[in-house]
């Protein structure tokens, strides 16, 4: 049992290091890439898989199933919502340039 | 020993149930009806107001209501004292007169549907009662930072009812002003609840202890009221919004509402914390007062329109509500002393809201009927509108303090403390400022009762009902000087627990 | 001084540089995006302030609905004439070390607070049995200080007859001038389709575990505020004309049952606003269901702003 | 010095943050927005309150925390209310300020 724990909190730490690598990345890109689509594409892309990894990394520590399944509605609902800002950005661009 | 609901404490709770009740039900029930709800809550609220100060008088001790059975600190306490109930009554009888006064300009039947400016009117009339009502009674600051809020956002848009750009420039100011106030306001009292796990002012009274947070807390807290009273020089935001807003607006803004958060600077310095301002302290704070004496004097004196010089009039009128600290400090013990000078401040901010309600609607009347406020061209007005006119004269007349109306009664109480203290100086302001006073009163009356340049064609009859308002609420100011033969002692009635605390 | 420590001073040194740069940002928008920022950044705070009630207000009211708002109004202020009067330099300094003062001052006092602490946390933890709660904010809220939060929800009730009062006098009792497109986007659309359903489960979840739980009327109602806005925003829905009778009764709702509740303390409990011994935890709830709806309509509607066309009839 | 500490320190420089932008900005709206960072402050001061009875075993007081809640949303309508006033102002002036100190000059009668 003791066992079991260690390695689920093994687990945890490398996919929470890994969401966290990713999260890095996607600030590196938001920051350093040159124009608005391309930020937004590091900006989404990574952090989906950041924040995904993040929460499979918490699900073994979560405090049973309902706690479990919030942290994945909370990850589908920022896929959700990080697509639409991320269209809406990308239409309000090409209508009046990246300057607007 | 903690304190018990008192036999009368429902009444309490009716006072601040019933307009409550008036604003949701004006929403559901539709602007058409709204002035009619307005005047039967009104006048219930003038009767309960009227029912604890007898039970007050009566019984000559408080009145105590401990909501929902939770006693502080945990819980709330509405408290009604002698100043509570006494400034109940006056900002009932005001906002009831304001109530008559304002139907001809916010007749909410006048159109077979709802419209803007009087159904808002209405609501934010009962809203200020109920501001007010909670005030006079919360007995915990933080319910008082909630009334304080409530006070603001009834306030606020009656500047702007009629929507032109300088009074929403007005509103603006004075809403950001509010909020600074509040805010400092609320920062004191997370200080003052870190140090004492209370908020209850009895409790308050009794554990406080003179310390660095508390006297934080006590600076920040009054500053922020300083602001929302407009005490100079925190006073820039007043006169807009006040001469700008219509005249039943302006009526309840500058005799009622800058009233709320001085009452709560009286209620601090008094009841919670009497030994903390100290001599420097309330020299200080008389100073600001004599400065919004002179300064608001001034320029009301320079003023071109009659609705500004009344406004500027409040500037310095509030500053003579603060000369109270001064006269009550008391050397030997170095604490404020709930006497004379208490009770003749109180007197000034009550003979105050009668007189200014008074001369603002008279102001009101003047324009409608002449088109104009330049007090240049006021000629021929008491004449064409005498009722109007006397009505404005007797509000100047107790601002001024001649005998006997209630303001003759304040400033003698502030005198009288004046003298015993050996505080001559203050005294001085006094008399100077009775002076100004009779000044710019003086130019408006003289203005009014000369002959016109050219025959005085009167715009439209001023309703019988509107003069009468006014003249009642300028008798009533002239008339207050004789509560002196009674109900004045009703202001000494304290918390108990209050009264042990200061021995 | 633990690693959380150190975790802490990083999270309040970001909260200072973003709250400094919404005062010191050149542009408003700039200014108004960084607020939202400093918001989220608020609610993480909060969380390590061990207070998740505050947290999840923060976030919703505290960062998104005052962002949503700020954000509006930026946007349509594009069109002003900028303003050119500025302080001058040393007006600006003077204030800055006057601010600095006062600033210093509060965060000394902070510091000396006395060291034996007074606290009502026990007491209200005591008297949480009498209101059959599990969340002692909610006991607060809704038992010990429920005269606050009644008085409170009337504030909210009078900002908006406040901001409804800038209606133009022929557009009283019309429509919101909510419109951010011009036309239906498809994209907005999609998410105004299938997210609501999901924000009102959460909306009426965050209610209902309010009573034991953090979470509440304020939370569920801002949540359920901002689908609605979304609903509109998205041209899904029109904004209500705001003379609509549901709608005035949706906002009256909560503060009218609270207040019928209370009057029904003095006949069948010991006095306003107290709750029958045993049936604290029903009424509480009750009123708290109401509450969410009146706070979502208010919220919305405050978000809305004035009405600005007649309704067609 | 505790990590509750660290955010009183932080609630007094937002005060202090909030207070300058309020007097300097002349702005409108950004005159908001620095009302708000000042409103956060005070919380801030009110969450190191609540945090302190951590010391005697609770996890934090929850009085301060419930007024903070009604505190936050009296600051929503007081912002709510603000805005439309500075948008009814543009819509009627064409630019949103507060104008000179004293504009009272100007104003006359309904």
């Amino acid at each position: 049992m003791k066992r079991m724990e260690f390695a689920l909190d093994l687990f945890t730490v490398f996919t929470l290091s890994a969401g966290a690598l990713f999260f890095l990345a996607g600030t590196v890109g938001l920051i350093r890439f040159p124009d608005p689509l391309t930020r937004l594409h590091a900006l989404t892309k990574v952090d989906n898989v950041g924040l995904g990894l993040v929460v499979v990394g918490l699900i073994p520590q979560a405090d049973g199933w309902g706690a479990a399944f919030k942290l994945v509605v909370v990850w589908l609902l920022v896929q959700l919502s990080g697509a639409i800002v991320t269209q809406l950005i990308a239409g309000a661009i090409r209508e009046w340039g990246p300057s607007a | 020993m903690p304190d018990a609901t008192t036999s009368g404490g429902i009444l309490l709770v009716f006072a601040i149930v019933f307009p409550v009740a008036g604003v949701l039900l004006s929403l559901v029930v539709g602007g058409r009806q709204v002035e009619r709800i307005a005047l039967i809550i009104l006048p219930c609220n003038l009767i309960l107001a009227s029912a604890i100060f007898f039970d007050l008088w009566r019984s000559g001790s408080q009145l105590i209501y401990i909501v929902g059975g939770w006693q502080p600190p945990l819980g709330i306490t509405l408290r009604a004292d002698g100043l509570s109930a006494a400034m109940m009554v006056t900002t009932a009888v005001v906002i009831c007169a304001v109530g008559v006064f304002a139907h001809a300009d916010f007749d909410t039947r006048a159109q077979p549907f709802e419209t803007r400016a009087p159904f808002v009117f209405w609501v934010l009339l009962m809203a200020i009662g109920c501001a007010m009502n909670m005030i006079f009674l919360g007995g915990d600051l933080f319910t008082l930072y909630v009334a304080l809020e409530l006070l603001t956002f009834a306030a606020v848009p009656l500047v702007c009812l009629d929507g032109r750009a300088e009074t929403i420039q007005a509103a603006l100011r004075y809403l950001l002003f509010a909020l600074l106030g509040s805010i400092l306001y609320l920062a004191g009292t997370a200080l003052l609840y870190g140090s004492y796990a209370t908020l209850d002012i009895v409790l308050l009274s009794q554990r406080l202890r003179v310390e660095t947070a508390t006297l934080v807390a006590a600076v920040l807290m009054t500053v922020g009221l300083f602001a929302k009273t407009a005490l100079f020089p925190l006073h820039i935001w007043l006169p807009p919004a006040h001469a700008g807003a219509p005249a039943s607006a302006s009526a309840v803004l500058s005799a009622i509402v800058v009233k709320g958060s001085f009452f709560l600077v009286v209620r601090l310095w008094f009841g919670v914390m009497p030994g903390l301002l100290g001599f420097t302290g309330a020299q200080l704070v008389g100073g600001l007062g004599a400065g919004a004496i002179i300064f608001g004097s001034v320029v009301a004196l320079r003023q071109k329109r009659l609705k500004l010089l009344i406004a500027y009039s409040t500037v310095a009128q509030i500053g003579y509500l603060f000369l109270m600290f001064p006269l009550a400090f008391d050397s030997v013990s170095s604490q404020l002393q709930s006497s004379g000078a208490l009770t003749g401040g109180m007197l000034l901010a009550m003979s105050h809201a009668t007189a200014k309600a008074a001369m603002f609607m008279a102001a009101g009347l003047i324009y409608a009927a002449l088109g104009h406020d330049r007090i240049a061209e006021l000629g021929g007005a008491a004449r064409a509108i005498p009722m109007t006119v006397f009505a404005f004269a007797i509000g100047g007349v107790c601002l001024i303090g001649l005998p006997p109306s209630g303001g003759f009664l304040a400033k003698w109480l502030l005198l009288d403390a004046a003298i015993a203290t050996g505080q001559w100086s203050w005294a001085m302001v006094l008399l100077v400022g009775g002076l100004f006073t009779a000044g710019y009163v003086f130019i408006v009356v003289a203005g009014a009762l000369g002959s016109p340049h050219e025959p005085l064609k009167l715009r439209v009859a001023v309703p019988k009902y509107q003069e009468a308002a006014a003249l009642t609420l300028a008798l009533l100011s002239l008339l207050l000087g004789f509560v002196a033969l009674g109900p004045i002692d009703v202001l000494q009635v304290r918390p108990g627990a209050m009264m042990a605390a200061l021995r | 001084m633990s690693s959380w420590f150190f975790a802490d001073a990083g999270l309040v040194l970001l909260v200072l540089a973003i709250g400094a740069s919404t005062i010191f940002a050149r542009k408003a928008f700039d200014a108004a995006i960084a607020f939202v920022v400093y918001g989220l950044l608020l609610a993480i705070a909060w969380v390590r302030l061990s207070a998740i009630d505050v947290a999840l207000t923060e976030a919703a009211i505290g960062g998104g609905m005052t962002g949503t708002l700020l954000l509006g109004a930026v946007a349509r202020l594009r069109s002003a004439e900028p303003d050119n009067i500025r302080l001058g330099l040393p007006v600006r300094l003077a204030t800055g070390f006057c601010c600095a003062l006062v600033a210093a001052g509060l965060a000394g006092t902070l510091l000396l607070l006395p060291e034996a602490i007074p606290t009502l946390a026990p007491a209200a933890m005591e008297n949480l049995v009498h209101t059959g709660l599990g969340n002692p904010v909610a006991g607060v809220l809704f038992a010990y200080r429920a005269l606050d939060t009644l008085l409170e929800k009337v504030v909210l009730l009078l900002a908006l007859l406040g901001v409804w009062s800038l209606a133009p006098n022929n557009a009283w009792n019309g429509i919101p001038g909510l419109r951010l497109y011009e036309r239906p986007n498809s994209t907005l659309t999609f998410l105004a389709q299938i997210l609501p359903p999901v924000g009102i489960v959460v909306g009426i979840y965050m209610c209902w575990v309010g009573a034991n739980a953090p979470g509440g009327a304020f939370q569920g109602g801002t949540i359920l505020a901002a689908m609605w806005l979304l609903v509109i925003i998205a041209r899904l829905e029109n904004a209500p004309s705001t003379g609509q009778l549901w709608l005035r009764i949706g906002l009256v709702l909560g503060p009218a049952v609270f207040l019928a509740a209370g009057l029904a303390g003095l006949v069948s409990a010991n006095g306003f606003l107290a709750y029958p011994p045993g049936y604290a935890k029903p009424f509480i709830v009750t009123i708290e269901f109401a509450l969410t709806i009146s706070i979502a309509v208010v919220l919305a509607m405050l978000a809305a702003g004035p009405s600005k066309q007649v309704q067609q009839e | 010095m505790s990590g509750a500490n660290l955010f009183g320190i932080c609630g007094a420089a937002l005060v202090g943050l909030g207070l300058y932008g309020l007097i300097t900005n002349p702005e409108p709206l950004r005159k908001i927005l620095a009302f708000n960072l000042l409103g956060t402050g005070v919380f801030l001061i009110f969450g190191l309150i609540s945090r302190r009875a951590a010391a005697a075993g609770f996890p934090g007081d929850p009085v301060p925390q419930a007024m903070v809640i009604t505190a936050i949303v009296v600051a929503f309508a007081a912002t709510a209310l603000a805005v439309a006033l500075v948008l009814r102002l543009l819509e009627q002036t064409g630019r949103a300020t507060l104008g000179a100190d004293n504009p009272v000059s100007e104003i006359g009668n309904p």
